[in-house]
């Protein structure tokens, strides 16, 4: 199963007929997504590898009866397009996009919870679950089916450890980029608590970095509801110079708080190992199987 | 991207915030002139893009024109925490009854606006937050409504006030709102307000920080952002900004680029736990194009500091043939004898594996063995 | 009891130092309201018959533990004054100001529906519980407790008929104004709803009049759910010649759904009694009693 | 308040929706100017506002700027539905493929605005959703998103467009709401919209209504309003507006007055059953002030039309004293001897009572009552 997306997931591609859009489609049909249609406004009618492209939503997500939608639609137009899925009434969004403006972030955030949808990114590589379904941009072949659950802030950093946990033999039952803005959708919390419900996930790896407190409001999490599941962590930027932008803007030392230290403290604190290295994640599980 | 306190003082100022009368010279004699204009006492301040300019002597007070002359002569003579002054503000100082606080930033975990007040204004309002939080009165902005005038009424009898005063300062804050959504700002503040012993309320130092992915909407300061001798970044820096990347100079001489900002951060932290030293952070990002690898590549080598260069890709969007062929590009463009650590997995990754061993270039898989053998390069192992 | 206001309704009053509202305030204490604070932005501190002045609604219902508003404001804030009443949790608010845009009504409506909220008004005299609880402007000496319920988009001719039914010995359970504008907060359908969940309610007098659909609404709510309780209903506006504005947007003729004609014919439809002049409603429900 | 087609035009030419090539005139020397500049043929439309004017002869065609200043003349001379025509808008008439519908109103039921499309425009659009409701599109506009982009596109498409012609289609649609909601419109329309025969879609016709509450915010046309020649309305409505009065004139002769659109509705229907016949429907309001039951009361008495005036109030906010008051002073101001019917009850109504009556004025207090009275005295009985 995995959580969010599986074999049943019918998904549509908004922004399908750019580069990325039409690349990735490729890669996720390659991988057995059910991607059911696309959505170009003014491309309506045309076909991108067989798929048949809509002017709206609307009348993409009816014909076909999507359930998800993975977004690909350059940053002025991503919260259009978010709403206009919501609108359509599909519960499970990928933006994919990055350099979305905090300010549409926010209003994109505050309708997808009015209407108590499912959020992943911005800026995100996607969700995966090997086997089942692609809903990103992540490289397939990295991925293997298995038990471990990854939630990470962090995209390629996602791939370095995946590719370890595979490496060492240790499938993956959904792995999730949280995305890398400041404001993103789904958090560590909420991923918790469905990796804890999902049966084939048996343990839980963390990816998190500086920047917000995301990491410290799951340590308190993990303390108040203590998940029965192995629960593994690492947090990239220790090294990072204080007060210095990281790339993105997800990555500004904020305070104590938004520190690598202070999170790896949250979590050791509350019995959360935490790897050194990526590939130390991969170590740190291997004992337990 | 920050502005200038008189960029954002300007700002203010077209919403009608009051602030002190006060203009910008980038002389000495034009400050005298200004301050000819102004009436005394008056403040000079340093016009730098960084926080804590008061202690680094970027604030002073002057009594007559020629003070003035004198102070700014001396201001613009300096660097504030390595950035040069190339003009200053002057302005009328105020008679301080009172400094307040109210700004506006991003609650991340409550996916909204949040706004910030306290009576105790005009010190470093994070310490007033860590020692005595009960001095700050914060309130969450219903991304739905926004902060409407009755959100800065109740703000403003929250520090304190009442009657004429709260109608006043609400009316302040709920312009530095209206400001913060039509700026895109990612921080705004006026700190601190002053309450002069006259009654008013006078913004007297205001920042403002535009959200760099809006920047597209706000054209003019975008403009700005990469003007020399307008901007807080190294030269360095606006080079990359100006090929789309994104770039940190740090002190060490290990150059490395990789692509997301977590995978770079992550390489960094491999570098400094084999004992290496950084010399910068590069991130090309997510779907890096072949020349942006170029210029990437290019800015690394031809950096004097870098002893080696280590380079951490592992793709998604991007894809590891167009980084082959970047790297290949770069190569022959700098002509450079410089190490070169590669590390290359991902979408395409056989492609771009087969690109580079064809040339004798060596690629490896492993990221951790990678920043060794960096560091070890650097270390002269 | 009656419905929505009664001898337990703690109200504030929004705009007390304006003439009306200090006018009414006065007459809302004399008639034994529970009025607990009035609300004026820049006005805190001061006294109106002896009646707390604050300069915002959250001070005035939490110290006050206030359940109801009603707002006297003028036009231009009271949108901004129902939002802060919300805001504050207050979850009945009767809206007396007049001339309020409808573009501001479309956004009160939607933010209190959102809230759950119950808004009476705008341009509405308000509402009365005879004997227990007057939340409005109406001359309180036309009223009488008793069974009636009057649900009314009309002020003035609420008076008249309640009026009547007092002179015929026909208490009122609660007397209700839905406000004469094009955009109201609670309607017909509501009401009935409400006064048929009512004990005390045994009849209910609809006053409609011309313009909007809210009478044919009614009447298909009666088709459906034929309610216990015998209603009858009064219509003005028959003489009305189409297409000429009658002192409000409200009596716009839109149609023919917005006819007196039309909606006299749905209430017939249905069964219900339609009073020819207002004082046939006293007519009408004493043979009943 | 209603909106001549050429100001609702002018509004849309500022958003960039197109619209004809035209100019307004007020003469026939002017109109032939006009279309000196303006391509052949052309179309002269009278300026008036009343719906329905093309079947009163307030649209006809031209193929010569003498045919134009020809037929300008002719229609610059005529009244349609018994308002004179101050003005002609002469346009370049265009080639038509299809005529469109597309407009914004209010819903009250869903209590929101509503955007309504239609593949079959050109005529009333009333009709078309009586006899064919299919071809009638409509989009409940939801209070907090708004009609964005994407709703403009599905309308569009439903309407039957896709590819570039839904994207023009669909941004003509979302300015319409830009506008509907920057003008505070009632109702908004833009029918026809023509796709030419060249694939350009144009407003030909414009319709917009300003919530008349709004106008506070709108001061330029809340100025127009009462400017005599350019109102739908009568010089007695005028009057009562200027004095914050809602007045609709009628034609019987029953000058009636009340407070309360509703009680003044019944006022006129008790006296059509007791067979009498309204001069107008005149409601003063909630709160009238003194003054105002002054200027309402001269208005009724100074009515020719007039043989008797009845006045019907019921005090809620309206203080009864305040309208005895009123109408002593009117009487002395007006020096009538039209009798007057009062009825007379509510707030403070034994005030108000006492003052009419020490001067010899009987007052009633029954509705029906004097409704009847009045008919009578109307028909000498």
């Amino acid at each position: 199963m995995g959580i969010i997306v599986n074999a049943n997931t019918r998904a549509i591609v908004q922004g399908i007929t750019g580069t990325q859009g039409r690349f990735h489609t490729k890669l996720m049909l390659n991988y057995g997504t059910n991607i059911v249609a696309g959505v170009t406004p003014g491309r309506g009618g045309m076909k991108i590898h067989s798929i048949p492209v809509y002017d709206t939503v609307k009348e993409a997500a009816q014909r076909h009866e999507a359930n998800a939608s993975i977004i690909f639609v350059p940053a002025p137009f991503a919260e259009e397009a978010t709403f206009e899925a919501l609108d359509a009434n599909i519960r499970t969004i990928v933006i994919i996009t990055e350099h979305i403006p905090i300010r549409d972030s926010i209003q994109i955030m505050a309708h997808a919870k009015d209407n108590k949808a499912i959020i992943i990114g911005p800026n995100t590589p996607g969700i995966i679950t090997p086997g089942e379904c692609k809903l990103g941009i992540m490289p397939a072949q990295i991925f293997h089916q298995g038990t471990v659950g990854i939630a990470s802030r962090s995209g390629t950093l996602t791939y370095e450890i995946a590719d370890g946990l595979t490496k060492n033999g240790l499938g993956q039952s959904t792995c999730l980029g949280l995305g890398g803005d400041p404001i993103v959708g789904l958090n560590f919390v909420e991923a918790l608590k469905m990796f804890e419900k999902d049966r084939k996930t048996k343990a839980i790896a963390l990816i998190g970095e500086i920047g917000g407190n995301a990491e410290e409001q799951a340590a308190e999490y993990i303390a108040n509801k203590k998940p029965a599941k192995k629960i593994v962590a690492y947090v990239a930027g220790r090294t990072a110079p204080p007060g210095k932008r990281m790339g993105h803007a997800g990555a500004i030392v904020l305070g104590k708080s938004g520190t690598a230290e202070h999170k790896i403290r949250a979590f050791e604190n509350v019995g959360v190992k935490v790897a050194r290295k990526p590939c130390d994640i991969a170590k740190i599980l291997a004992k337990d199987f | 991207m920050k502005l200038f306190e008189y960029e954002a003082k300007e700002i203010l100022k077209q919403y009608e915030i009051p602030i002190p009368r006060g203009e910008l010279a980038t002389s000495p004699d034009q400050a005298r002139d200004v301050s000819n204009r102004l009436s005394a006492p008056f403040v000079i301040k340093a016009q730098v893009l960084v926080a804590g300019r008061g202690k680094a002597g970027g604030i002073e007070f002057a009594e007559t024109p020629d003070d003035v002359k004198a102070v700014s002569a001396r201001m613009l003579n300096i660097e504030i925490k390595s950035l040069k002054v190339n003009a200053v503000w002057i302005e009328e100082r105020l008679k301080i009854k009172k400094e307040l606080y109210f700004g506006i930033t991003i609650d991340r975990s409550k996916r909204s606006y949040i706004a910030i007040a306290s009576f105790a204004g005009g010190v470093n309002i994070e310490e007033v937050a860590t020692k005595t939080p009960a001095q700050i009165n914060k309130m969450i902005i219903d991304p739905a409504l926004g902060f409407r005038n009755y959100h800065a009424r109740q703000m403003a009898r929250e520090i304190g006030y009442s009657g004429k005063a709260m109608l006043t300062l609400s009316q302040m804050f709920r312009k530095l709102f209206q400001i913060a959504m039509a700026y895109d700002a990612e921080l705004i503040e006026m700190n601190p307000i002053v309450e002069t012993i006259d009654g008013e309320f006078v913004a007297v130092d205001a920042r403002l920080i535009i959200d760099d992915n809006a920047l597209y909407r706000h054209p003019q300061y975008k403009k700005r952002l990469l003007l020399e001798n307008k901007t807080e970044l190294t030269a360095t820096e606006i080079r990359a900004k100006k090929a789309g990347l994104a770039y940190v100079q740090l002190d060490g001489d290990i150059g490395i680029m990789g692509n997301g900002a977590g995978l770079v951060m992550a390489t960094l932290d491999a570098v400094h736990l084999h004992r290496g030293k950084p010399a910068n952070f590069f991130d090309v990002g997510g779907g890096a194009s072949e020349s942006q690898i170029v210029s990437a590549l290019d800015i690394l080598l031809s950096d004097p500091r870098t002893s080696v260069v280590l380079v951490n890709i592992l793709g998604g969007i991007t894809r590891c043939d167009y980084v082959a062929k970047g790297i290949l590009k770069a190569m022959e463009k700098c002509d450079s004898k410089k190490p070169l650590v590669i590390r290359l997995v991902g979408t395409n990754e056989e492609e771009g594996r087969r690109i580079l061993t064809e040339t004798g270039i060596h690629v490896l898989d492993n990221m951790d063995k990678a920043a060794k053998r960096a560091v070890d390069i650097s270390l002269g192992r």
